[in-house]
C-alpha cells in the first residue's frame, strides 16, 4: 500500500479538471463567445462611430472580460458536489488547500485564459489603439487570477446554500469594483501616454497576496459548506 | 493556552449563565447610552463654537465619527467573536458575532449617509470613489454578506459558520479603511484625533465627541445584549432553563 | 476475526450522535470495529444511515459523545487515505469513462500493491465498458465503476453506504466477495443495509438505528 | 378517474415553475444584480463623463438586459432533464406545446420582468434623457419575450447535447442582432426626437410570429432532445 | 388474473427491440399484458431494463418489431395519461415538498376518484415530511414520495424501473401491496427488478432480458 505523493495528486486533479472541460469544450467555449456577442453588439447599439468606440474600448473589453468570468464562476464545484466528488476530493489524503489550488488553476486555464487570447481581437473590434494593448493583457493577466482565487473562496461559502447567485453576486462587487479600478486605470494610463505601472504593481501586490491565501481559505469554506 | 482558555470561555459562554448576566446589565448599559448621548448631543450642538472654516456644517461630526469608530469597532468584535466560534465551536460566540452584524452594519451606513451630506458642502459631490469612502463602503457590503449567508444556510449553525468565516476573511478591510489616508492621498480628512498624544482638535470639541463614543459603545452592548437573548432563547427553546423560564412568565 | 479482539479498535463510538439544528438526528451509539471485522448498520429510510457514515467519513462534525480512532480521538486529518466513503453519490464523474475515473482516484488515494485498473474493472463485470462515458452506463454499470475503487484504493476502513442498491445477484455476490477479501486481509467495513439483501451472514456485527 | 383539464395543467406548470423560483429568489435576483454590476462598472471603466455615458446609455442598457437574460437561459430545462421531471412532463396528457408555453411564460416572467422593472434605473444611473425611457421600456417589453421564445426552441435542441454552451451561444447571436438593431434603434430615435414607432411596430409583428410558432418547436426539438 | 386473457391485451410487443447507433440495445422480445396482469422485467445489469421501460412509456422510439396497445399500433399521444413512468430518476423537484410536487402531479394528470395527498402521503409513511422539502429526505424517503404518486395519479399501466431500490422492508411491503390493490382494481404493471428481493411471489409472469 502506498499513499500517493502530492505532485501525482496535483496531476490527477489538474487533468481531471482539463479533460472534463475538453470534453464539453462547448461550455469552455461560451464566455468567449459571450465575450465576442458583447463587442459584436456594441457597435450596434452605439452606431459605429470610431472616435467613441475607441474612448470607450478599454472599459468595455475589461468589464466584459470580468463579467464572462463571473458566469462560469458559479458552476466552479457545483457538479462536484452534486455528484460526490468534491466528498471524495476531501477524503483525499492530500492537503485540500494544495488539491482546491489545483481545480482554481484549472478553472482559469479554461475560462480566462481564452478570453485572454481573444481580448485584443476584442479591443481590435472596438479599435483601440495597438500600442495599448500590452497594457491591456498586462492587467488582465494580473485581475483575472485574482478573481479566480478570490471567487472560488466565496462559490465554496455559498456551496451549501441554496440561494447562492445573489449573495456570490453581493460580496463579489465590491471585489470587483477595486480591480477593475485599478486595471482600467493602467489601461487609461496607457492610453493617454501617462506612466501606468503604479496601478499594474499594486494588481500585482494583491494577486501575490490572494494566492497564498486564497486556496487556504477555500478549504475551510468547503468543509462548513459539507458539514451539514 | 490550549486548556484554560476554553475552559473560562465554555463557563462564560454557557447560555443560561450569560441570559442571565445580559439580563441584568442591559437596563444599566441604556440608561448610560441614553444619558452620555444626551450630554455629548448637548455639549456638541449647543457648547462648542462653530468652526472658523466650516461654520456650523461641522456639528455633523458629532454623528458621523463616533459612528464611523463603531463601524470599525464592531466589526473587530465580530470578527473575533468569529473566531472564538470557528475554534471552540462555542455557541455564544456564534451568536455573538451574528447579533453584531446588524448593529455594525446600521453604524456603517449612518457614517456613509452622514459623511455624505457632509460631502456635499465640503467637497460639492455626494460619493467620489476615493479609497476611504469605497473601502467603507465595501465594508458595508461585508456587513450585509455575513449577514446575508447567516440566514441562506438552513442549519443556524452551520450558517453561523459560514459567516464567521466571511467575517474573519473581511476583517482585512479594516485596517485599510483606518489606514488609507495615510496610504493613498485621498480627499477624505486624515486622523485628527489620537489616543496616544496630542489631539489636533481643540478641547471644546474633542470632550463631546469622545462622550459621544462612549454613548454608542454603551449602545452597541445593551442593543447586543438584548438581541442575543432572544436569540439565546429561540435557540435553546427545547432546553431546561428556557421552560424554566417560559413557566416563571407563565406563572406571572 | 476474533483474532483481534482484544487490540485497540479501529473506531470506536460512544454515545454518539448528529445535530442538526440542536437536535440528534440518531440516537446515541456505542459500537466498536477492530479491524478484520465487519460491521452491518442496519435502520429504516431515514433513520439516520446515511448520516452515520458521513459523521464517521469525517464529513459531518461530531455533535455529542465520543468518537475514536485507533484509540485516539478522531480528528479531521487523521487517518489520512484510510478511510473510503461509498455515498449514494458515486463521486464519478459522468463524462469521464470509467478508466479515467479510476486514474483520477488513484491519483489522489494512490494505489494497493499489485492491483491495475483493467484488472479492476474487469473484476466488478465491466470489461468492454472501460472506455464508455459513464454517463451511457446503466444505473447497475455505474455502482459497478464506484465498487472498482474498491479494489484499487489502499483504505483499511470502507464505510459502503448501501451497496448493494440497483445490483443484480451476480453484482451482490461481487460485492460479498469484496467485503470478504478486505476482512480476511485485515480490513474493516461498515455497510449499510435495509436487511432485504443477503448480507454476508451471521458473521457480521450489527449496529441497529432508531428513527 | 379524471384527467386533469388544460386549464388546471398549466396553472400547475406555472405555479410549479413561480414556486421554485421564489423558492430560489436568489437565483432570479441574480440576472438583475448582474445588470447592476454592468452598469456600475461602467461609468468607472469610461470615467463618469456625463455626456459620453448619456451617449451610449440606451445601448449599454439594451445589451446589458439582453445578455442578462442569455444568463439564465441555459437553466431554462437543465434542472426538469437531470431530475427527470421533463419526463413527467412529456408523459402528461396535455399537449406538450402548451405546457412548454407556460415554462417559457414563467421563465420570462421571472428572469426578463424584473430586469424590465430596473432598467429604469440602469438607464437612470447611465444619465439616459428621462422622456426616452417609455421608449426603452417598450422596446424592451418587445424584446425580451422574443428572446425567451427563441431562446426556449434552441435551448431544448441543444439539451440532448454535451456541448450545449457553445451551440447556443452561436445560434443565439444572429437573432439576437435584428433584436438589438431594431431596439437601438427605436431607442436612438426618440433619443434624437425623430418618429420610432416603425422599429418598434417590426418587432411587435416578430413576436407575434415566434408566440406562435416556437412553443411548438419547443415540443418537437425536446422530444428528440429525450429520444436517446 | 386469467379474466382478461381472451381480452385485447393492454400491450403486445412482437420482436420488439431498440436501435442505439443501429445496434440493437436487447434482443427482440415478444410479450403481452392484460388488464388486471403484472409483469416483472428481469435481468442483469446493462441488459435494458430501464431502456425497456423508457420505450414503452412512449420516451424512445421503438427500433425494430411492433409493439400495440390495446391492440393498435401504438404511437406517441395515444393512451395519454394511461402510463405512468417511474424512473432512476424519481422526478421530483428537490426545492420543494413532496405535497407541491403531488400537486403538480395532480395538476398534469388529475387525480384518482376519491384519493388525497395527505392521505397518499400517510400512506407512504410520509406523515410528519409533509412540508419538509424534498432535497432534506433520505434517499429512501425520495423514493417513497414519488411512490405516492402512483396513490394518485389515474393511470392504468404503471412502468416501475426499480421500485424496491433504497426502500426498507415496510418499504417493499408498500410496493407490493401498491401493486396488488392496482392489478384487483384493473391495472396492469411493469416491473423491473434483479430478483433479489421478494417479488409478489409467481403470480407474476416474467420477462427476461438477455444482455
Ligand atoms: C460618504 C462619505 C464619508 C465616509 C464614507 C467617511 C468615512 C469615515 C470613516 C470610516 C472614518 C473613521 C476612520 C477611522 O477611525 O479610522 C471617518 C472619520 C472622519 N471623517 Fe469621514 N467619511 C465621509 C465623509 C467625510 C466628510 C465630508 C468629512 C469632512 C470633511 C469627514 C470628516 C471626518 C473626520 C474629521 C473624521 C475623523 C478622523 C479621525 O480623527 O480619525 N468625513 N470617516
Ligand atoms: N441535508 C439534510 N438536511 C436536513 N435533514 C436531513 C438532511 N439529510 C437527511 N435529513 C434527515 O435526516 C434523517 C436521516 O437521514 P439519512 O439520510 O441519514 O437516513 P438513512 O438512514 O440513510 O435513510 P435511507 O435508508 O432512506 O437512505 C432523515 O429524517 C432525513 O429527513
Ligand atoms: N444514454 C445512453 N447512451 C448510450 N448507451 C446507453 C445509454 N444508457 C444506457 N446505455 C447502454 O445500454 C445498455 C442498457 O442500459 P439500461 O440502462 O437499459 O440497463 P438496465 O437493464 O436498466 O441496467 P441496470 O440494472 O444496471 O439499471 C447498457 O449496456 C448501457 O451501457
Ligand atoms: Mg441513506
Ligand atoms: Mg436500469
Amino acid at each position: 500500500m502506498t499513499a500517493a505523493p502530492l505532485p501525482a495528486a496535483c496531476a490527477a486533479v489538474l487533468r481531471r479538471d482539463l479533460t472534463l472541460a475538453w470534453r464539453r469544450r462547448g461550455d469552455i467555449a461560451m464566455p468567449v463567445l459571450y465575450a465576442l456577442i458583447v463587442a459584436t453588439l456594441f457597435p450596434f447599439a452605439l452606431g459605429p462611430e470610431q472616435a467613441l468606440l475607441q474612448r470607450i474600448a478599454g472599459g468595455v473589453v475589461l468589464v466584459t472580460v470580468l463579467l464572462a468570468m463571473l458566469l462560469a464562476l458559479d458552476a466552479m464545484f457545483r457538479s462536484d458536489i452534486e455528484d460526490g466528488s468534491l466528498e471524495q476530493l476531501v477524503l483525499a489524503p492530500q492537503p485540500l488547500a494544495v488539491l482546491l489550488g489545483m481545480k482554481i488553476l484549472a478553472h482559469w486555464l479554461t475560462t480566462a485564459l481564452p478570453l485572454i487570447v481573444v481580448a485584443p481581437l476584442l479591443a481590435g473590434m472596438l479599435h483601440l489603439p495597438a500600442e495599448v494593448i500590452p497594457v491591456l493583457l498586462l492587467a488582465l493577466l494580473l485581475a483575472t487570477p485574482m478573481l479566480s482565487l478570490l471567487g472560488a473562496v466565496l462559490v465554496a461559502l455559498t456551496a451549501g446554500t441554496r440561494r447562492s447567485g445573489m449573495l456570490l453576486a453581493l460580496m463579489l462587487l465590491p471585489l470587483c469594483v477595486p480591480v477593475v479600478i485599478f486595471a482600467a486605470g493602467a489601461v487609461a494610463a496607457a492610453q493617454q501616454g501617462l506612466p501606468w505601472l503604479a496601478p499594474i504593481a499594486w494588481l500585482g501586490a494583491a494577486l501575490a497576496l490572494t494566492l497564498v491565501l486564497a486556496p487556504l481559505g477555500c478549504a475551510v469554506a468547503l468543509r462548513i459548506a459539507l458539514d451539514a | 493556552m490550549s486548556d484554560w482558555i476554553p475552559l473560562w470561555l465554555h463557563k462564560l459562554g454557557s447560555p443560561p449563565v450569560f441570559y442571565r448576566f445580559a439580563g441584568a446589565l442591559r437596563p444599566w448599559m441604556l440608561a448610560l447610552a441614553l444619558l452620555l448621548g444626551a450630554v455629548a448631543l448637548y455639549g456638541g450642538l449647543v457648547l462648542a463654537p462653530a468652526d472658523y472654516q466650516q461654520g456650523d456644517a461641522y456639528r455633523i461630526i458629532f454623528i458621523h465619527v463616533p459612528s464611523a469608530w463603531m463601524s470599525l469597532f464592531i466589526y473587530g468584535v465580530m470578527a473575533v467573536a468569529s473566531f472564538i466560534a470557528l475554534v471552540w465551536r462555542i455557541k455564544l460566540a456564534e451568536v455573538v458575532a451574528m447579533e453584531s452584524a446588524p448593529v455594525g452594519a446600521c453604524f456603517t451606513f449612518i457614517t456613509l449617509v452622514t459623511g455624505s451630506l457632509w460631502g456635499k458642502p465640503m467637497w460639492g459631490t455626494w460619493w467620489t470613489w476615493d479609497a476611504r469612502l469605497t473601502s467603507e463602503l465595501v465594508l458595508l457590503f461585508l456587513y450585509l454578506g455575513v449577514i446575508g449567508l447567516y440566514h441562506a444556510f438552513e442549519d443556524r449553525r452551520q450558517g453561523a459558520r459560514a459567516a464567521a468565516f466571511l467575517a474573519i476573511v473581511g476583517i482585512i478591510n479594516v485596517p485599510i479603511v483606518h489606514f488609507s489616508v495615510n496610504w493613498w492621498n485621498t480627499l477624505h480628512q486624515g486622523s485628527t484625533v489620537r489616543i496616544l498624544g496630542p489631539s489636533k482638535m481643540s478641547g471644546d470639541m474633542l470632550w463631546p465627541l469622545l462622550t459621544m463614543m462612549a454613548a454608542t459603545k454603551f449602545y452597541y452592548l445593551a442593543s447586543l445584549f438584548g438581541r442575543i437573548r432572544a436569540d439565546l432563547l429561540a435557540m435553546e427553546s427545547g432546553k431546561d432553563w428556557v421552560r424554566q423560564i417560559a413557566a416563571r412568565e407563565e406563572a406571572r | 476475526m476474533t483474532a483481534a479482539a482484544n487490540a485497540i479498535p479501529l473506531l470506536e463510538a460512544r454515545g454518539l450522535s448528529f445535530l442538526r439544528s440542536d437536535e440528534a438526528v440518531f440516537g446515541p451509539l456505542d459500537f466498536s470495529l477492530h479491524a478484520g471485522e465487519l460491521a452491518l448498520v442496519e435502520g429504516d429510510n431515514g433513520s439516520g444511515k446515511t448520516t452515520l457514515l458521513r459523521l464517521l467519513a469525517g464529513l459531518l462534525h461530531v455533535g455529542e459523545g465520543a468518537l475514536d480512532w485507533r484509540g485516539r480521538p478522531r480528528r479531521r486529518d487523521d487517518a489520512p487515505g484510510e478511510i473510503h466513503f461509498l455515498g449514494h453519490h458515486l463521486g464519478l464523474k459522468a463524462d469521464l469513462s470509467p478508466r479515467e475515473n479510476l486514474r483520477v482516484a488513484i491519483g489522489l488515494h494512490g494505489c494497493r500493491a499489485g492491483a491495475g485498473i483493467g484488472q479492476a474493472l474487469a473484476d466488478v463485470g465491466l470489461a468492454g465498458y472501460e472506455d464508455e462515458p459513464v454517463r451511457r452506463l446503466s444505473a447497475g454499470q455505474k455502482k459497478r465503476a464506484a465498487l472498482a475503487r474498491l479494489r484499487l484504493l489502499p483504505a483499511t476502513l470502507w464505510l459502503l453506504d448501501e451497496p448493494y442498491a440497483n445490483l443484480d445477484r451476480t453484482g451482490i455476490e461481487l460485492v460479498n466477495r469484496l467485503l470478504r477479501e478486505h476482512v480476511a486481509a485485515g480490513g474493516a467495513a461498515l455497510v449499510t443495509s435495509h436487511g432485504a439483501v443477503d448480507f454476508l451472514g451471521s458473521e457480521a456485527k450489527r449496529i441497529r438505528m432508531h428513527a
